[in-house]
């Protein structure tokens, strides 16, 4: 509202009203991550007696020069680059499939998003069952059936080939749901007549596709592709449970680096300069992805 | 667990592992029956999940939270002694004690010169066979420790077997099982090579230890039965009993299950030998005095009971183990000098087994060498994903200028 | 326009694929949660997979015996229903603020929000730790809670949608004589229950698996979570697939629950509040 | 450039039956304007001939072509849209463009059609903008200029001006009848605005109901309503109608208004139950015996006229009467006026509400000399003036 | 009820000055409309008064105090917004109660206010509604009844009617136009519609661009437009405009007329470079020496009127030119028509616009006989009858 500003009582409104969040920001999120900053110059271990001392880059020249964490960061990267439009896709082409006129509705919809009700950690077990080695593994048995006897079964997360697309595969199934329904809610938004219009001037289904609807989902699928790509980065459950980072650091990430660091080694001061680096590529990918998307389309 | 609340009570806490059923029932029985002993004594007992187990105490530890009694993880010692949350045990419980004691728990729970942990149980580790099986190759069947094969004999064996059954899997290495397991079940063999994962006290280190060309040979061997295709991914733990492979890696606890499923054609097999002389597992939970305990004294009476005779064969029966004191091993039916089981305890009382490096940086190891193994398992090369691991664990020992004593 | 009927076969058929996609190992779930533990595995590569021979509640049976499931859910609903009722209203007063009171610093705390809203929890998680730790602040339920209650993903949503919310509203409001407090209780939440459903269930769902934080900071029975339940199946194997999969089921029955009936306002909350680039 | 012709069109939204029986003939080049209250069902028959809606019952025809089973894009027409549906995201220039590309027109025959449009409707310099960024007036053209710069049989404007405001409206109408006079395309334009159907429509086909009331030249609507509906549809304020009472014998008739008897110079047609006066057939105080006295009750001045408002018991409805005063004048409520109301401006419906010819309805009518200028068809009939033909 | 003072006001929005150096006066019980093109500030101006708009220069005071720095709900405003603003999530009886609950008003009291005002908008069958359960017009009233339910120091409507059709638009201004009548309160009403401006105001406001061009009353705004914004701003269609153009001496001057000169039998006042005539200062064909002949560019029949557009050179910005012709007349564009204008009802402009008053400027007024009914202060002053002034 744009209420006179000066002596008025809304400046302290206003921070009455911020108050109890930005309290909670600060002591649980702001307070932590500069404590983390601080950490990470120190040689911190967790629980030691002998002096934390000042380490300068030290940690942050380990966490760099170690494969595992470089490995983590690379994984992050082609688990963004293929999780992300895949399951974009994925939402989209179901969120079109359900905007249909059909009867069951309803019902379909919630089916398709059940999985994202799920914990992670739940989702991980049911998976590591569904890609069991062997020909009894489900997946394997499956896909034995599909091509006919021409599938060698494998093991799926515990070869490097296969254990991070199999963890793709799982957070794929658990978030498609998310973004289709934010882009259901998206495409129930655009206005009718632009399709009617599209029709009347001689667009198939295909061009009003891609002129009326994509167009008209700009701002739902940039909201999904931040916060897909976001949760992108901070993957970590499926990969703790399923494969633990391996084979060879095949399926590791980031942030399962940094819990290993700090949970099961104990090196809290090399989890923190982990931690740093790491908010420093998501905030400049999320900035760069932001601006990139506001530009491109003017008003976002 | 209703604890009675009247002044007079002294209150010990306690924390154990929630282990199986019958493991946590005895635990209760034990204290009820050590409160009814001791009046004015309550006992308030909190069982924590075993997978979550290490977390919680790190955590309770650094928020200054401990009990006056806990359980830990025999190679976690080190680390938690040295973080000083531990209290020694020597002056609460009687020399007596130590010498009824098995050799191996006496080891396990000292560490530099003191005495903070102190088992009711030990662990055995020995590979499960399928007498047909065996004999079907014609195989040498060892007769205890000291005959033990040698590395080649079991490859040629596994070779042999492996043939035999149309070149499916033979062997079950359990690798189902979590991180610990790889350090628990195959460092024996680098140790019995003559190498081992690092050093002792006055060699701290992991350089020329677990990269020692020993240590690469122990496990390129190993690597090779995993290229041969002969060991089993065991996801649903049923490699042995439902027949698939007639070896098996395992230990004390997997007995009853094997024994369901093969009976009279179960034997039991020392380890391998990758030198001169077998070396084989040890180490499991124990109890530890908590530095900030509020009721040492009464904790220690609870401890000395815990290790009378009569509890530890109780535990023993509840979990299976080798019951810490020889007296117990004697009385026990299993582990008895006529024992089905008494390879385990011969192995612990003989002088078979090595604790795992009792050192502070014991999480980096574990991890280091867990992480090693599972890379050679899918097909890394050993002398470089070794030296990178002792680089990573001796970073680690260096970075603590060598846990000084504080 | 009008679906034509071999457009509608085409429908139904793609539905059906996706329902087997997304749906399938859900049923498996279930279906496991019913059979003896060795036959999970067993009968996972053929159609059995699906059908349960066997059915019984075991499982279940197991599952009560094995861990105080009414505790932990208990647990679970208390810590949960902190995290999104205080949630909702901090994180909505916060989101108001930033989307409509003038006042100096409200840029400078938008991109605060914003640049907080990358940091993912596992990173700070040690440094607070250390921080409620020297408080000796640990093993109740509020600890678990209130660490959450702010949320910055919620308070983004939240100004998303007060954005777009007519102003007129509120004007009117206060012509009418409300204060800001007033307005903000008397016509901006009873008009935006679709974005508070929708925030609901999103932290909802981000919340009711967490496990890291609960296994830090609690010892106590009383006042664990669900999922610290799951670690006490993750013993010795062979692991009880069956106690786990019926486990898992009893842990998202409630979410399930609360999604199948707030489903109608979250959809209509996701389309007003996510739309913002 | 087509005929259009919609046979016996029935159309019904969920059982409920939103046209009835409905035949409509638009002939080539004609423009057809659809005027009726909102919810008669305009719009559905606007979308029945775009292929918009299913038709169910009847036949439309294209130049006696039956379309009913042809697709948006086969039918060849244009329509603006209500809320004009502009596409957001494209500029002004693609929108323009969209529909010719539909139809994979060369690029530059594309530019060249551009071009002409923007200039005639005056988008030139707005064709790099989004719609965003245009004014309701503006948007309003770039939607128009989408129809136009196709060509095709049949144009189709569903309220274009509806979300516009009063100025704006009336400048747009102004453009869009130039634009008529000059593009010849069969046209069928909707609205609800009878300032519009009056002022844009060569024919103009009133519905109300689902059900065509009457099609015909706006004048003839005005003059000649074939019914209640119609002639209180058309024409602000509405016609005047009430129930009529009359007294007296042929020749010495009387009716009744707003309570006073005033002599009636013609026979009523048979059956005439209601009668309705315009507000301009009243004129202003005059002396005569037969003057009629009102208690004013609402004024609205105007500038260039006056509404005077005042009560008849008879009206329809219970509506305020209204007389249309030119010019100035200072009346306010509750004075009491004298107005000279014209009997032979009656129009007579029967109980059914249908309209009755009235035999002997004298028009004052006086052509304008060919040499002053007036075109031969061209002729004045000036109700207002009707008091200074010599019989009266 | 209260005395609302504008001094020396100035808004501006990230630093384009939206209000400049405003000062208005509205008395005790007065209805000010405020009337002005599309973002010429109207809106503004009201919120500065409701208190939603920060003041930055200048002072707002109600009854003398000034209110500058006082927030919404300590200044007793009542205000209709534009797109109503009811209050969704709840029925018409709670939207009624909120202000007065607001204002701590007991249970009992607050019923029976409710229950008048329910009964004064004819809103009770609807009180237990929620908005979105309401047609266009209802909400309208209940938005109004949402102000009215209160006892203001002041009412603002900021274009209640703007989002009405037409035909509603008028009924509900007659409501309005009643409930100003029974409800002494002082008042500023928004609108850019100069009909509602007209029929509403007592007093009317014009604004354009942030600046007050003339306060008075309609008619005079009317007759007597300050300047030449306002001049083209009031009426439909508005006054024609053009660059003067004059010949010969005084007594025997003529002035130019779609290029046609014509004898002007007044003397322009000093300095008068633009003038303006009314559409209705025409009359019919006429057989007169010095009529006008124009060729019709465009005809709009509206029944009871016909306009009929030409073009002359001079025109303000090329505006077409328009008669107002009563009645109908059978006119197409092309023709050729005689029209007489009355120069006598030119108003006159300076060249920046400013409007000149000229000394004589005869005024045809005959007052009615008081016998007649006329209230005593009523008078006529057509403009259509001035030609039948005895010295024409
Ligand atoms: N898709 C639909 N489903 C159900 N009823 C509909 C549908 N479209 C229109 N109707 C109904 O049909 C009737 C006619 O609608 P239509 O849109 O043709 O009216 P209209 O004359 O265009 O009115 P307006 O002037 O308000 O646009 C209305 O009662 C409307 O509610
Ligand atoms: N909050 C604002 N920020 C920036 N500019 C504004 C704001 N409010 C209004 N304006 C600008 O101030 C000018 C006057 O706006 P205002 O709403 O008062 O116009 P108005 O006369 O009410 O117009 P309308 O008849 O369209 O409602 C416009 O140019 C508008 O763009
Ligand atoms: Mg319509
Ligand atoms: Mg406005």
């Amino acid at each position: 509202m744009n209420a006179p500003l000066g002596k008025h009582p809304e400046h302290r409104v206003a921070w009455w009203f911020m108050a109890p969040a930005l309290a909670g920001l600060t002591a649980f999120i702001l307070a932590p991550f500069l404590l983390a900053l601080g950490m990470s110059f120190t040689g911190l271990r967790l629980g030691s007696p002998l002096p934390a001392g000042f380490a300068g880059l030290e940690n942050y020249r380990e966490a760099l020069s170690d494969p595992a964490f470089l490995r983590g960061v690379a994984n992050n990267a082609l688990f963004a680059l293929v999780v992300v439009p895949v399951q974009t896709a994925l939402g989209l082409a179901l969120a079109l499939l359900l905007n249909q006129q059909f009867q069951g509705r309803w019902l379909f919809r919630t089916l398709f998003f059940m999985p994202v009700v799920f914990p992670l950690s739940l989702v991980a077990v049911i998976w590591i069952i569904l890609f069991a080695p062997g020909p009894d593994g489900l997946l394997n048995g499956l896909l034995n059936a599909v091509t006919l006897g021409a599938w060698t079964p494998r093991d799926f997360l515990n070869d490097p080939a296969w254990a991070l697309p199999a963890i793709m595969v799982t957070s794929i199934w658990q978030g498609t749901g998310f973004q289709m329904v934010v882009l259901l809610a998206g495409l129930q938004a655009i206005p009718r007549s632009l399709y009617e219009a599209a029709a009347v001037d001689g667009a198939g289904p295909w061009r009003r596709f891609w002129h009326v609807t994509l167009p008209g989902l700009r701002n739902p699928l940039i909201f999904v592709v931040i916060v897909t790509t976001i949760l992108s980065f901070r993957v970590f459950d499926q990969v703790r449970i399923m494969t633990q980072g391996g084979p060879q650091d095949a399926s590791t990430t980031v942030i399962h680096e940094v819990v290993r660091a700090a949970f099961d080694r104990g090196q809290v001061a090399l989890a923190a300069a982990m931690s740093v680096v790491f908010f420093v590529l998501v905030l400049g990918i999320t900035l760069l992805q932001r601006r990139m998307m506001r530009q491109e389309g003017g008003t976002a | 667990v209703p604890i009675p609340e009247d002044e007079a009570t002294e209150v010990i806490t306690v924390w154990a592992h929630a282990g199986r059923e019958s493991e946590r029932r005895t635990l209760e029985a034990q204290v009820r029956a050590f409160e009814k002993a001791n009046p004015g004594l309550a006992v308030d007992v909190t069982f924590i999940p075993e997978g979550s187990y290490n977390g919680q105490v790190q955590a309770a530890a650094l928020a200054g939270r401990l009990p006056d009694l806990l359980e830990l993880d025999g190679p976690y010692l080190a680390a938690y002694a040295w973080r000083g949350w531990l209290a020694p045990l020597d002056e609460h419980l009687p020399d007596t004690l130590k010498d009824d004691l098995l050799p191996s728990l006496l080891e396990q729970g000292q560490w530099r010169g003191q005495w903070y942990g102190m088992g009711m149980f030990d662990s055995g580790l020995g590979l499960w066979a399928d007498r047909h099986a065996l004999k079907a190759v014609e195989a040498r069947i060892p007769d205890g420790p000291a005959d033990a094969w040698t590395l080649e004999e079991l490859q040629e064996i596994l070779a042999r077997l492996a043939s035999s059954s149309s070149g499916g899997p033979v062997l079950d290495l359990k690798l189902n099982y979590g991180t610990e397991w790889f350090t628990y079940a195959f460092s024996p063999l680098l140790q019995s090579a003559g190498a081992g994962v690092m050093g002792e006290d006055d060699e701290p280190q992991a350089r020329s230890h677990l990269d020692a060309p020993a240590s690469v040979q122990v496990l390129e061997t190993v690597q090779g039965w995993f290229q041969a295709g002969w060991v089993d991914p065991n996801l649903d733990d049923a490699a042995f009993t439902s027949g698939r492979v007639p070896l098996a890696w395992g230990g004390h606890w997997n007995a009853p299950a094997y024994r369901d499923a093969l009976g009279e054609d179960l034997i039991l097999l020392p380890l391998p030998r990758a030198g001169d002389r077998l070396v084989s597992g040890q180490g499991s939970w124990q109890w530890a005095l908590s530095s900030r305990a509020r009721h040492p004294e009464q904790a220690a009476k609870l401890l000395a009971f815990l290790l009378e005779t009569e509890q530890v064969l109780k535990m023993s029966r509840a979990n299976g183990a080798v019951p810490a004191t020889l007296t117990a091993i004697a009385a026990s039916e299993d582990y008895g000098p006529e024992g089905a089981l008494r390879l385990f305890a011969e192995q612990l009382r003989d002088g078979y087994t090595r604790p795992r490096p009792r050192t502070p940086a014991y999480p980096v190891v574990t991890d280091a060498f867990a992480r090693a193994f599972r890379d050679i398992r899918h097909g890394a090369p050993v002398a470089d994903t070794l030296e990178a691991a002792a680089r990573r664990i001796d970073r680690e020992v260096e970075a603590n200028h060598g846990y000084p004593a504080n | 326009m009008n679906a034509t009927l071999p457009r509608l076969v085409f429908t139904y058929l793609l539905l059906l694929l996706c329902t087997l996609v997304f749906f399938g190992p859900i049923l498996f779930m279930l279906v496991g949660s019913l059979k003896p533990d060795d036959q999970v595995l067993a009968d996972a590569a053929s159609l059995a997979a699906l059908w349960p021979r066997e059915a019984g509640l075991d499982n279940y049976h197991s599952v009560f015996e094995r861990v105080p499931f009414a505790s932990y859910l208990a647990s679970s609903l208390l810590i949960n229903g902190l995290i999104v009722g205080l949630g909702l209203l901090v994180n909505a007063l916060a989101g108001y603020a930033l989307a409509r009171l003038r006042w100096w610093g409200r840029e400078t705390m938008l991109a605060v929000v914003v640049a907080i809203l990358v940091i993912p929890f596992e990173a700070i998680a040690i440094p607070l730790f250390y921080q409620l730790s020297a408080l000796s602040w640990r093993d109740d339920h509020l600890v678990q809670a209130i660490p959450f209650v702010a949320n910055p993903l919620a308070i983004y949503l939240f100004y998303s949608f007060f954005l777009g919310l007519p102003r007129a509203l509120e004007e009117a409001a206060r012509v009418d004589g409300a204060g800001v407090l007033r307005t903000f209780f008397s016509i901006v939440i009873p008009n935006s229950k679709a974005a508070f459903a929708s925030v609901a269930i999103v932290t909802f769902l981000f919340h009711w698996g967490m496990y890291l934080w609960p296994l830090l900071m609690t010892t106590s029975e009383s006042v664990r979570p669900l999922p610290l339940g799951i670690a006490s199946f993750h013993t010795l194997p062979p692991l009880a697939w069956g106690d786990i999969l019926a486990f898992g089921v009893l842990m998202v029955l409630p979410v399930l629950v609360v999604f199948v009936v707030f489903q109608r306002w979250f959809v209509a909350g996701v389309a007003s509040t996510g739309i913002k680039g | 450039m087509a005929v259009v012709e919609f046979a016996d069109i029935h159309k019904a939204f969920a059982g409920q039956t939103v046209i009835r029986d409905l035949d409509l003939h638009v002939a080539e080049g004609e423009w057809m304007v659809l005027l009726g209250p909102s919810g008669c069902g305009k719009s559905t028959l606007l979308r029945l001939l775009a292929g918009l809606e299913a038709v169910e019952q009847g036949e439309i025809r294209l130049d006696g072509r039956v379309v009913n089973d042809l697709t948006p894009q086969q039918r060849n027409v244009a329509m603006v849209f209500q809320d004009y549906a502009l596409y957001p995201n494209m500029t002004v220039r693609e929108n323009l463009a969209f529909p010719l590309r539909m139809r994979g027109m060369k690029r530059a025959r594309r530019e060249a059609r551009i071009q002409s449009v923007a200039r005639t409707l005056g988008l030139e310099p707005l064709l790099g903008r989004r719609p965003a960024a245009l004014s309701g007036g503006q948007r309003q053209r770039v939607a128009m200029g989408r129809a136009l710069v196709r060509d095709p049989a049949v144009f189709l404007m569903d309220e274009p001006l509806s979300n516009l405001d009063a100025r704006l409206r009336g400048q747009i109408r102004n453009e869009i009848a130039t634009l008529r006079d000059r593009l010849v395309t069969t046209t069928l334009y909707v609205t609800h605005d009878q300032v519009e159907a009056m002022t844009l429509g060569q024919r103009v086909a009133v519905m109300a109901g689902g059900i065509l009331q009457q099609v015909d030249t706006p004048m003839t609507l005005y003059d000649q309503p074939a019914n209640l509906f119609v002639a209180r549809f058309l024409g602000s304020p509405p016609m005047n109608c009430f129930a009529v009472r009359l007294r007296g014998e042929s020749g010495r008739r009387e009716w009744e208004l707003a309570g006073q008897w005033l002599p009636l110079p013609i026979d009523p047609p048979e059956g005439a139950t209601h009668a309705g006066l315009r507000p301009e057939a009243f004129s202003g105080p005059a002396d005569a015996r037969h003057a009629l006295q009102v208690v004013v009750e609402g004024v609205e001045a105007l500038g260039h006229e006056v509404l005077v408002y005042f009560t008849d018991e008879q009206s329809l409805e219970g509506m305020p009467m209204a007389a249309r005063l030119p010019g100035q004048v200072r009346v306010a409520p509750g004075d009491t006026l004298t107005l000279l109301p014209d009997a032979e401006q009656l129009h007579w419906f029967d109980a059914s509400g249908r309209r009755l010819a009235t035999l002997t309805h004298p028009i004052c009518a006086f052509s304008s000399p060919p040499d002053q200028g007036f075109s031969s068809d061209s002729f004045w009939k000036s109700t207002h003036q009707v008091h200074h033909c010599p019989w009266k």
